[in-house]
């Protein structure tokens, strides 16, 4: 079974929901590294996102997730939201037109993300930001659905390799963002973005598998 | 926490009801997007000059808006750089027809957010240019990091840019002041408390009770350094000759080449101060500081500019851009000419910053 | 203790400094009895206006030194009634032969000592009177206490009683002005914190966590009342409730009889608030509460003032009469009338008030 | 042997030892019910006090005394420095161009020292002031004099008094001064102006008592 584009409204739904649970967690992260509201924006985004869904719900994936995007570039601000903005808008770009998605058109899509966040923050990896945590996920995805893999393989396997790099940036120097301020004393703590970018990873996993496919 | 609000959500709402009835006269605020702009904007054949940033740096922007100052101002959330609607719509308010400056801090999601709203101006035909403030000389290098964060010198922008803009210098002259006031201005700061972002609820860092931040930005951000309190003196010495030392900071910066029509890499050179510069001196307090204490740190300030050959010719005391309630203080050192000197001393009108008007 | 000072004991004199280093345009500093004077004093035939009090209330009084406003301020002691002698000479520095008047908060040092400085004046030939500020309405009665203090109605009374010196009123024109600004002023303020006294180096009160003071005055006191933390808006209509149904006040004061010769006990009466009363509205912060929050009490203060009939024809926000780093705000309404309102908006130029100038 | 001027100044050096030791005892008391600055006040001006003694330790007790409290209203601000240094001046002018002074001499300065606070400050006994702690000292320092006992008899019974008036203090409710704005909430302490009265009185036996004296 193809991702369809209610699976697409679903995963947005539960991403609100998985960020607006880990509120704390996320702004507690950036208090140690950053300036404390990472959480508090992202809720604020994702929750600004749901408001503007009901006008596109019959609209093809790529629409959705532009939407997403602009909403999220609309109000969160910060570093975060022209970054995950940039992502959503050019995830949607990559399926545009589509109302099912296959293994190789989330690979699309998440590829094209990627490279809008690095695109417009230039970072590398290692330089502990969220890119430290999608990077993998998109390399271990890539690596399942060369190989023929399902949906739901190149998911887990993407999570799994975006949880393994967002814990990576515990040990890492900042050179990007506001943590970057921070020198030696950045160290030692996990970044809040790569944080969020496992959840919302995560995300599409819960959607697949609740879906009960293969 | 404590704090003199209703819900931590509408915080930034509700200063800005509360500035809509409070100055009429001066300012308009325009809701969903925000932002606060002149009560007489737009102003025809004037260049638009606007900032934006986070809220929770009051007076900064919002108190700047007026005239000899800022056409208009963004507020993000707390510590939040707004967004690219509000700065493309307020750009759209207050256009005068000889197009728009973003004056914009050094911050990652401040620099992307006002290029995105660059680019939206110019898809719509707006001339506008972004001139970036990085003085912070607590963050030493900008290979390995997001450069020099934007502090002190940006109130200094938006007053003597304000001053030309209102005497009629167009956005390329207005561009080069504005990059001339930013290297030209250097600034470190410090902080003896945390302050509470509303919405987290709790300090952002804990200090303890003999322990100060030394090298923070104004987020709320623990510093570069954390040590034993120390007397004024020591504090203050310590932050002027970090200021007064800085060696010649180098870096590149995005700004738009109206030649090419894209945006280019410019490399800027802060040129270190030197014996016999006139400069201004802004003692800074960040929120919590009270004014009793601010005369102090000018005091020590003083003596350390005169044994350093620097002459202070004009100065700035007091709770400009600030970090909520913290407890704190910043230097800022602008080396003055006379045009800066001249467009200091213009006539300004803001909630924040007014004298001869 | 966390504060920007150097020795607690020289902190005042070291804020002088600094003030002198600063404003050597606006202000002069006398040492050894300590005053703050302006720096073109005396101005002959003015009468000389003159306050003082605790230091710690920044800026109030030093602050409001200059063109306007007052001729010279007698800082004392952190939250310390200053001395006769620090009055007595400020009074003959800026004597510009049209007499004296003291504006005193009604706290018992300050009178007692204001009133010992005006008899050494007296003794030397200067004509001199002495105003009480009175307008804490958390102060209910005056029999059984020393009745009410003087709060955020000394900042209005200053800058009007200042535009109108400088306009030529005579002392007793002036004196009268001065007391009808008192009996037309009223504020109430609220802590949400204490604050520490530099040379006693720990808070002054303890306030749990959910706690607020409620009733207090500017000197770190506890207030009248503690209560628990609510939101903002409970918080201003509390405070604007207690001011605008304020009854008649009466009280007894002390002036001095200038046909008698002699000190003479006058009856004062506050008339209360009336619906279609005009107001300057002035929200202030105790020193440690940002600016972000006071648009906030504003928004409130405007709401419960057009409920009861108040129009709100000026207004004053910021930190002007403050008890240190205190986090907290006071809330003080004058009842305006065309001669106030010209007054207000005359020009002055002080270190913490400039306008039109 | 009655109190020469020698006594005297030793009184006032005294006195500025034990406001010393105490600074910090008053400015608790003046935090719970005045605005925390009562010991660094009263400190302040007895350091003063002892500058301008060098001038006039030649002089008669009544100049000793007018120069005290000259000093003090000069250097202690507050309630404090107009109510003490009237009250120094008073009794100063009570002993005027006297270098001895006997039990008489000393119970018209306290006499003159309180009508002075008085006089000053229109406190009613009762009003939890200084005034409650001193006219107990002046009413049981009188009848001793008036029953022709010594000095030293007077000054115990004076101080003794006064360490009682100090103390019924505490359950006052305050109508004068700083603590009156406190209403009920000034209940339950002890004055800081009448604690400072007590080590005043109490500083005059010590001399006393040092002298041996009967
Ligand atoms: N240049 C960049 N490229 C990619 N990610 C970045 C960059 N700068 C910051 N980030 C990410 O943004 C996160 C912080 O986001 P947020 O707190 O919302 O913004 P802000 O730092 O403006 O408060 C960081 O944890 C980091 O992962
Ligand atoms: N009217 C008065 N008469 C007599 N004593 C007074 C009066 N008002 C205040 N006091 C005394 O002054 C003391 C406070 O002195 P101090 O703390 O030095 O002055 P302030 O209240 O100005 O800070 C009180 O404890 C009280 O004993
Ligand atoms: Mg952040
Ligand atoms: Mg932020
Ligand atoms: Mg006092
Ligand atoms: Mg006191």
């Amino acid at each position: 079974m193809p991702i369809t584009t209610a699976d697409v409204l679903d995963y947005l739904q539960e991403v609100a929901d998985v960020i607006g649970a880990n509120k704390e967690h996320l702004t507690d992260l950036d208090s140690a590294i950053g300036d404390a509201d990472h959480g508090i924006n992202m809720n604020r985004g994702f929750q600004n996102v749901l408001k503007k869904l009901s006008s596109v719900e019959d609209k093809d994936a790529g629409t959705i997730l532009k939407t997403a995007g602009m909403a999220l570039v609309s109000s969160v601000g910060g570093a975060g939201g022209p970054l995950y903005g940039t992502a959503f808008m050019q995830a949607g770009t990559a399926v545009a037109g589509k109302y099912e998605l296959e293994a190789v058109d989330l690979l699309a899509a998440l590829e094209a993300a990627l490279k809008g966040v690095v695109m417009r923050g230039k970072a590398n990896l290692g330089d502990k930001t969220m890119v430290d945590a999608i990077t993998p996920a998109v390399d271990a995805m890539r690596e399942v659905v060369q190989n023929g893999g399902s949906t739901l393989e190149a998911l887990k396997r993407a999570t799994e390799a975006a949880e393994k790099g967002m814990k990576d940036t515990i040990p890492m120097l900042a050179k990007k963002g506001r943590a970057s301020y921070l020198g030696e004393r950045s160290v030692g703590h996990q970044d809040p973005g790569a944080t969020s970018s496992y959840l919302l990873i995560n995300a599409m996993l819960e959607i697949a598998q609740g879906k009960g496919q293969d | 926490m404590k704090k003199l609000i209703n819900k931590p959500d509408d915080v930034v709402k509700e200063e800005l009801e509360g500035i809509a009835l409070a100055y009429p006269d001066l300012v308009k605020i325009h809701y969903e997007p925000n932002f606060v702009y002149r009560a007489d904007a737009p102003i025809k054949g004037k260049v638009g000059l606007i900032s934006g940033g986070g809220s929770g740096h009051e007076p900064m922007h919002g108190g700047f808006v007026g005239m000899g100052m800022l056409d208009a101002a963004c507020p993000g959330e707390v510590f939040t750089s707004p967004t690219p609607d509000q700065m493309a719509e307020a750009a759209k308010m207050v256009d005068g027809g000889a197009g728009i400056l973003y004056i914009v801090k050094n911050y990652t999601g401040d620099v992307m957010n006002f290029e995105m709203a660059a680019d939206m101006l110019r898809a719509e035909g707006i001339a506008v240019q972004n001139i970036l403030i990085d003085d912070d000389v607590a963050v030493k290098d900008s290979l390995y990091t997001a450069g020099r964060r934007g502090v002190g010198t940006t109130v200094l922008a938006e007053k003597i840019c304000g001053a030309a803009a209102e005497k009629g210098y167009d956005l390329q002259k207005l561009s080069d002041l504005c990059r001339k006031v930013n290297i030209n201005g250097r600034s470190m700061g410090m902080a003896l408390t945390s302050c509470i972002v509303p919405a987290a609820g709790k300090p952002t860092f804990d200090l303890g009770e003999n322990e100060m931040e030394i090298g923070i930005g104004i987020h709320g951000e623990p510093g570069q350094e954390r040590m034993a309190l120390k007397p004024v003196d020591e504090i203050t010495e310590m932050l002027a000759l970090n200021i007064i030392e800085d060696e010649a900071y180098t870096r590149t910066v995005r700004e738009w080449d109206f030649g090419k029509e894209e945006w280019a890499d410019v490399e800027l050179v802060d040129p270190p101060f030197q014996k016999g510069d006139q400069v201004l001196a802004f003692v800074n307090s960040m929120g919590g500081t009270p004014d009793i204490e601010l005369p102090i740190i000018y005091r020590k300030l003083y003596e350390i500019c005169e044994k350093k050959g620097l002459t202070i010719v004009r100065n700035l005391i007091g709770a400009y851009i600030t970090s909520l309630e913290m407890q704190g203080c910043s230097i800022t050192l602008l080396k003055m000419d006379d045009e800066l000197i001249e467009l200091w001393d213009a006539p300004v009108k803001t909630i924040g910053l007014r004298w001869k008007a």
